[in-house]
């Protein structure tokens, strides 16, 4: 057995990802699928860690642990009778999704085993931040300008469809 | 037990997007529904940026993680609030209830 | 260098924003801080000035720095400044008048409601103007053209209370628009066959032959009507008249010094990409200008408008300057002009300030009244009239000159170089009326005589000023140097072909000569006949009038221009309408309404064969669509979720078609 | 980077008799580590509870804590084995699972983000080269605490007060984050390291006096965010006793609520030590070179960082707590537009 650090912590990390995004998808509380998909989230950014993006990672979870996930349980929270504790959610048609996803799932994998990506090595870990930063302001400068005014577009929105009227 | 490359990351996407998928398929909860699309979109990534490592080998596949980031979190806004907005209405937030369009 | 010229743009920029949103709560209203502004560019503009004058050789480019402004693709499009002798002259010209008309609106706005604002319309005015001249490209100078015109329109219509105010600014925009249609198209020949904007490079490739011909003319010649409308060249000359409804100062500023002479300036920019066609193209429309306006300018009663029109003609002689080679005497004109016609205007304002009136005919025995307007605007009237030595008298001398050398050269031309010198004789007539009707012989109307007063120090110290510049400080000789013709080795030879030749013939020297002695003449014969006609009365103007009544009234209606454009453009346009409305009414319609009938009467026929036989088959179809989509209707749940999985099979089955 | 770590040469396991696999070894590493901290920061936030007290006291004109040690200096000690060993209550119907692991994720969150504070040159648990960054992404793991004890302990009390303070975390977020970007700008480095370093040579090299007042703005504006993110008075809306009686920690004891306890005081020395790290020189004298190798930078950032948590604790027996609308109020319409005329006012002086 010829296991490296790297790979025991793929696995550990994979295995974070995937249990907690199972929890998530099959809880029928949905505080405690936010819960799982917390970790799904940690997970996640671990895995970012493990393909050279510390930056990506770290935004990960500042971005989806610390507003969407937050956003999500104030969604749950305020969407429901306070007092009750039992905010669960029932499934809809559960055996043909079941099938169309394991289909389209041995789909994909045949997709990705098959197919010869031609790998090219993979680049240090240098940090990213850098030079991310650097392409925000040159190449992706149009893309940066036009996600900002998204996000506001998006705030104000947000802020006026969900007002009491 | 494999070296871990590319595929295992794509392997690991296709899972979590599945998953993603059969959450928004089955869920009748809003919110949960949601919890599948931030699923689906975190998949994405990981393939973008495992592509962005092992066979662009620049940072273009991150730069675009970023902004699905960033647009998630838009987009996370918004149908939260829309999410109110059916609560505000129907005094629930089950999709299956939400059928004012069905024939 | 380059810093100053910025800051030269900048500065007024800065005034502008400033004084537009926050001027009211500033002390004094804010006048200070965009006439300072000005002040500091004007002081800005003196070491650009004095580098120019003392590297006078001719092509000295002072300062010339592009950056990139905008890229679509492989479009880049550059913005730059662009500074040679003929910017430096600019420069001076528009800064000097610019601060002087600001200093003088403090004194003569004051009181008005919206005077915070009219100081921010001015400096915004101010940098447009600048903007026009620093500017190193096509494109940018296109910008500012249209900046200029805003602000001539926001100035003009500054009392847009008055009906006739709103109105002269509607026309100024709207008639400059015809021009810059034709400019527009111009530029757009030259970036899309030459692919660049910046000026440089567009003579270089012209030079290297990259337009020429036919298209080369056509293009100079559109480029020359942004002149036409900007510089109020016949035929669209209507507008600057009606612009003396904006405040004096303004006139003085835009109407005089500097919006006008934009378009001079342009041409003087842009000379060596016109062809000799262009060139004969542009002296005819300036000879037309110069002669029409100049009689137009004898009946007129406003004391602004003779001035108006004293300004359309001079700009006739500017392009005639161009048109015909001078271009060291057309632009020499526009800087001695800019002074001068400034000088006239601002006193003509400071009699309007003091009589409360327009009209000459209130006037008269003012220069008691008004000792340093008098003496002031009696300087501006002998250089505009071409007595030497004051400044108006080189320049419009080597204009002449140069229009002699050009008939002398091309004989058939001849009759320009008369025309000239006739309209500077008619000049010196009509500005010596206008003297003698204002402040010499007795007062016309007592009570306005008796409230007249001289103006305070801020409108008496700009006439001062221009009063000394208009002299004969400018002189021949550096600004020959300075406003040397563009160097024709690096540029187009083809462009300037037909001034080439005058200097082999070597008529020169004798042309100016005639030109000198016969300019005198006419300028003295007019002087004259305005002394015997105003002065002595030996001579009854009324009685003159009313012999030549066709003359007389043709030259009050202004050769019925406004009148001939409303039968013309306008009619004609109402007249098209009420045609298509016509042909809607009668034809189209009766046509329609015959088929209406016609059909009527068809459909009752066929009313009875549908009920029968084809509703009952339809009404069975509809019964087959009904139960089925009966059945059908179910998949249509009306729940999001089950139309995902159901696009979800679908792509499945697509997949799995495309993988196995 | 984590990764470095990992992939360095462990050696100091090697003495031992058995033959572990690598991983294995470079997981134990880290354990230790993290036990380390834990143990670090629970006796830093003893050290706080004991701080609080006297220093109250004394404001108050009284003594404090007396009888356990000298000066009643091993009260907090006591305390914390009183509350480890008395009975854990969970409410009937609380969600047993997450009432449990609400706390642990707080403390942990907490524990974390200490991972990267950068004591001295050297002693430093991973030198993130994205440390300042990862501080404010990890304590957004508190947030989640705090709604989910909120939650978990189904009682309407803590479930407002969960919700108060992830309301009144995140918003406060933003005006410290952007307090944060002028360093950022000006060091152009997030590794808290580099800041340090930045600011070395004394007192006059501190963050805080570079360009003048926009950065003396920032700490300001840091420090009063911080202030709200830790939940500390004036800003203590989610745990206002006369209102929910004590927030999203009312149906937890001994134990649990010994970690939020701690977690609160942790946090505290956390911002202190950021604070100080970021704009008053870390662990580098103020007295240029002078006392500057050896134990000395620790103790510079202890003494720096304790003096902030004087200041908070100061504050909170010195001001009435504010209303929720203030407290909006102060976050997105007081300190946020600041923040941004900071972040101008730096940008615009460096750029010239």
């Amino acid at each position: 057995m010829n296991i490296t650090l790297f790979d025991t912590i793929f696995y550990l990390l994979a295995f974070l990802t995937l249990g907690s995004a199972a929890i998530m998808v099959f809880s029928k509380n949905v505080i405690y699928s936010a819960v799982g998909l917390l970790f799904t989230f940690f997970g996640v950014a671990g895995i970012y860690v493990l393909l050279a993006a510390d930056f990506v990672a770290v935004v990960q979870v500042l971005v989806y642990v610390g507003g969407i996930l937050i956003l999500l349980l104030f969604g749950v929270m305020l969407s429901n009778k306070i007092t009750n504790i039992e905010i669960t959610t029932e499934t809809l048609h559960f055996l043909p999704a079941s099938l169309v996803v394991i289909g389209i799932f041995v789909v994909l994998y045949r997709v990705f085993i098959t197919t010869d990506w031609n790998p090219v090595g993979s680049y240090n870990f240098d940090p990213t931040t850098h030079e991310i930063g650097t392409l925000l302001m040159t190449d992706y400068l149009i893309p940066f300008e036009i996600a900002s005014i998204l996000l506001l577009g998006a705030l104000i929105g947000a802020a006026y469809i969900a007002r009491k009227d | 037990m494999l070296a871990v490359g590319l595929n295992h990351y794509l392997i690991l996407s296709a899972i979590l997007f599945c998953l993603g998928l059969f959450s928004v398929v089955t869920k009748k909860n809003a919110v949960t529904v949601l919890m599948g699309v931030e699923l689906i979109l975190n998949a994405a990534n990981i393939n973008f940026i495992a592509f962005a490592k092992y066979v662009d080998n620049d940072l273009d596949g991150q730069m675009i993680a970023l902004f699905v980031i960033v647009t998630a979190a838009a987009a996370a806004a918004v149908a939260l609030a829309i999410v109110l907005n059916i609560y505000q209405r129907l005094k629930s937030i089950n999709l299956d209830e939400a059928d004012s369009l069905a024939g | 260098m380059i810093t100053n010229a910025i800051l030269i743009l900048l500065l007024p920029l800065f005034a502008f924003v400033v004084q537009i949103f926050i001027g009211k709560r500033l002390p004094r209203q804010g006048d200070w801080l965009p006439t300072g502004a000005i002040i500091c560019s004007f002081l800005l503009a003196l070491p650009i000035f004095f580098d120019a004058l003392s590297n006078y050789e001719a092509g000295h480019v002072v300062v010339q720095q592009s950056w990139e402004w905008l890229r679509f693709g492989n479009l880049e499009i550059t913005f730059g400044i662009y500074v040679d002798n003929l910017t430096s002259i600019m420069l001076i010209v528009v800064t000097l008048i610019s601060s002087l008309v600001h200093i003088y609106s403090i004194g003569y706005m004051q009181g008005d409601e919206r005077y915070s604002r009219y100081f921010a319309y001015l400096c915004l005015f101010s940098f447009a103007m600048l903007g026009l001249v620093l500017v190193d490209n096509f494109f940018g100078i296109y910008c500012f053209w249209e900046l200029v015109g805003l602000g001539s329109y926001l100035l003009i219509g500054f009392w847009f209370e008055k009906k006739s105010a709103s109105d002269a600014s509607k026309k100024a925009f709207i008639t400059n628009r015809v021009g810059d249609v034709g400019m527009f198209a111009g530029i757009m020949i030259i970036f899309s066959t030459l692919g660049v904007f910046g000026f440089t490079d567009v003579f270089t490739k012209i030079a290297d032959g990259g337009l020429s011909g036919t298209m080369l003319t056509v293009t100079g010649i559109l480029i020359f009507f942004g002149a036409i409308g900007k510089s109020a060249q016949f035929p669209l000359h209507v507008w600057l008249p009606d612009a003396m409804e904006g405040p004096t100062p303004v006139s003085a500023l835009i109407h005089a010094a500097t919006m006008v002479a934009a378009g001079v300036y342009m041409v003087g920019r842009t000379f060596v990409i016109y062809t000799e066609d262009a060139l004969l193209f542009i002296a005819i429309i300036g000879t037309i200008t110069a002669f029409m306006a100049a009689t137009i300018a004898i009946v007129q009663k406003d004391i602004k408008r003779v001035l108006a029109y004293s300004t359309i003609s001079q700009l006739g002689y500017m392009m005639v300057g161009l048109g015909t080679g001078g271009y060291t005497a057309g632009l020499f004109h526009l800087t001695t002009h800019a002074f001068f016609k400034a000088l006239l205007f601002l006193g003509s304002g400071s009699v309007i300030h003091a009589v409360h009136s327009q009209d000459m005919d209130d006037m008269g025995g003012l220069r008691k009244k008004m000792p340093i307007t008098f003496w002031t605007f009696l300087i501006g009237t002998l250089a505009l009239s071409g007595v030497p030595p004051f400044s108006g008298f080189w320049s419009k001398d080597a204009i002449l000159a140069s229009a002699l050398e050009f008939g002398m050269n091309h004989s058939a031309y001849m009759w320009i170089f008369v025309a000239m010198l006739l309209s500077a004789g008619i000049t010196a007539f009509y500005m010596f009326r206008l003297i003698f009707m204002t402040f010499t012989g007795q007062a016309k109307d007592q009570k306005k005589f008796d409230h007249a007063h001289e103006s305070p120090f801020t409108m008496t110290l700009p006439l001062v000023v221009l009063a000394v510049l208009s002299v004969g400080t400018i002189w021949w000789g550096w600004i020959e140097h300075l406003l040397a013709k563009p160097e024709l080795a690096t540029y187009a030879t083809v462009a300037v072909g037909a001034v080439e030749h005058s200097a082999e013939h070597g008529n020169a020297h004798l042309a100016h000569t005639i030109a000198l002695f016969s300019s005198i003449a006419v300028a003295g014969s007019g002087i004259l006949l305005a002394a015997v006609v105003y002065h002595w009365k030996k001579i009854s103007a009324e009685a003159w009038g009313s012999k030549l009544k066709p003359v007389y009234n043709l030259l009050w209606n202004k050769y019925y221009f406004d009148e001939m454009y409303e039968a013309t453009v306008i009619r004609a346009t109402l007249w098209k309408s009420r045609i298509f409305a016509a042909f809607d009414v009668k034809i189209i319609d009766g046509f329609v309404n015959g088929i209406a009938t016609v059909t009527s009467k068809f459909a009752s026929l066929q009313g009875a064969i549908d009920r029968v036989g084809v509703d009952g088959m339809v009404n069975g179809v509809a019964r087959v669509v009904g139960v089925f989509s009966n059945r059908l209707r179910t998949i249509q749940t009306g729940k999001i979720q089950t139309y995902i999985l159901m696009a979800l099979f679908a792509v499945l089955i697509l997949f799995v078609l495309q993988q196995f | 980077m984590i990764l470095p770590i990992l992939n360095s040469e462990i050696t100091f396991l090697q003495f031992l008799p058995f033959d572990l696999p690598e991983p294995l070894i470079s997981i134990i590493f880290l354990l230790i580590g993290a036990s380390i901290i834990a143990v670090v920061a629970s006796v830093l936030a003893l050290v706080g509870v004991y701080l609080e007290r006297k220093i109250s006291a004394h404001m108050q004109d009284r003594l404090g804590p007396m009888e356990v040690g000298p000066h009643g200096i091993a009260q907090t000690f006591a305390d914390a084995i009183k509350l480890l060993i008395k009975e854990d209550i969970v409410p009937q119907d609380a969600d047993k699972l997450l009432h449990f692991i609400a706390p642990v994720m707080v403390f942990a969150a907490t524990l974390a983000a200490f991972a990267v504070l950068p004591f001295s040159k050297t002693l430093v648990v991973s030198d993130l080269n994205i440390g300042l960054l990862y501080i404010i992404a990890i304590s957004s793991f508190v947030v989640i605490g705090a709604i989910l004890a909120g939650w978990a302990s189904n009682n309407k009390w803590s479930l407002l007060g969960g919700m108060r303070s992830a309301a009144q975390i995140v918003s406060f977020e933003i005006p410290a984050s952007l307090a944060v970007l002028s360093v950022i700008m000006i060091v152009g480095s997030m590794n808290l390291g580099d800041i340090v370093e930045y600011q070395k040579g004394g007192f006059f090299n501190w963050i805080i006096f570079k360009y003048f007042p926009f950065n003396f703005i920032a700490f300001i504006i840091y420090f009063i965010a911080s202030l709200a993110e830790v939940n500390r008075a004036p800003f203590d809306l989610p745990e206002a006793e006369s209102e929910l009686i004590a927030g999203f920690h009312t149906e937890y004891s001994g134990m649990k609520w010994a970690m939020f306890f701690l977690a609160e005081y942790a946090n505290m020395f956390l911002v202190g030590v950021v604070a100080s790290t970021l704009f008053l020189g870390g662990w580098s004298s103020p007295f240029g070179d002078f006392l500057n190798s050896g134990p000395f930078p620790v103790f510079w950032i202890f003494i720096k960082s304790f003096s902030l948590i004087f200041v908070q604790i100061w504050i909170r027996w010195t001001l009435p707590r504010v209303r929720v609308d203030q407290l909006m109020y102060v976050s997105w319409k007081v300190l946020t537009p600041f923040a941004f005329v900071a972040i101008l006012g730096v940008g615009i002086w460096m750029v010239l």
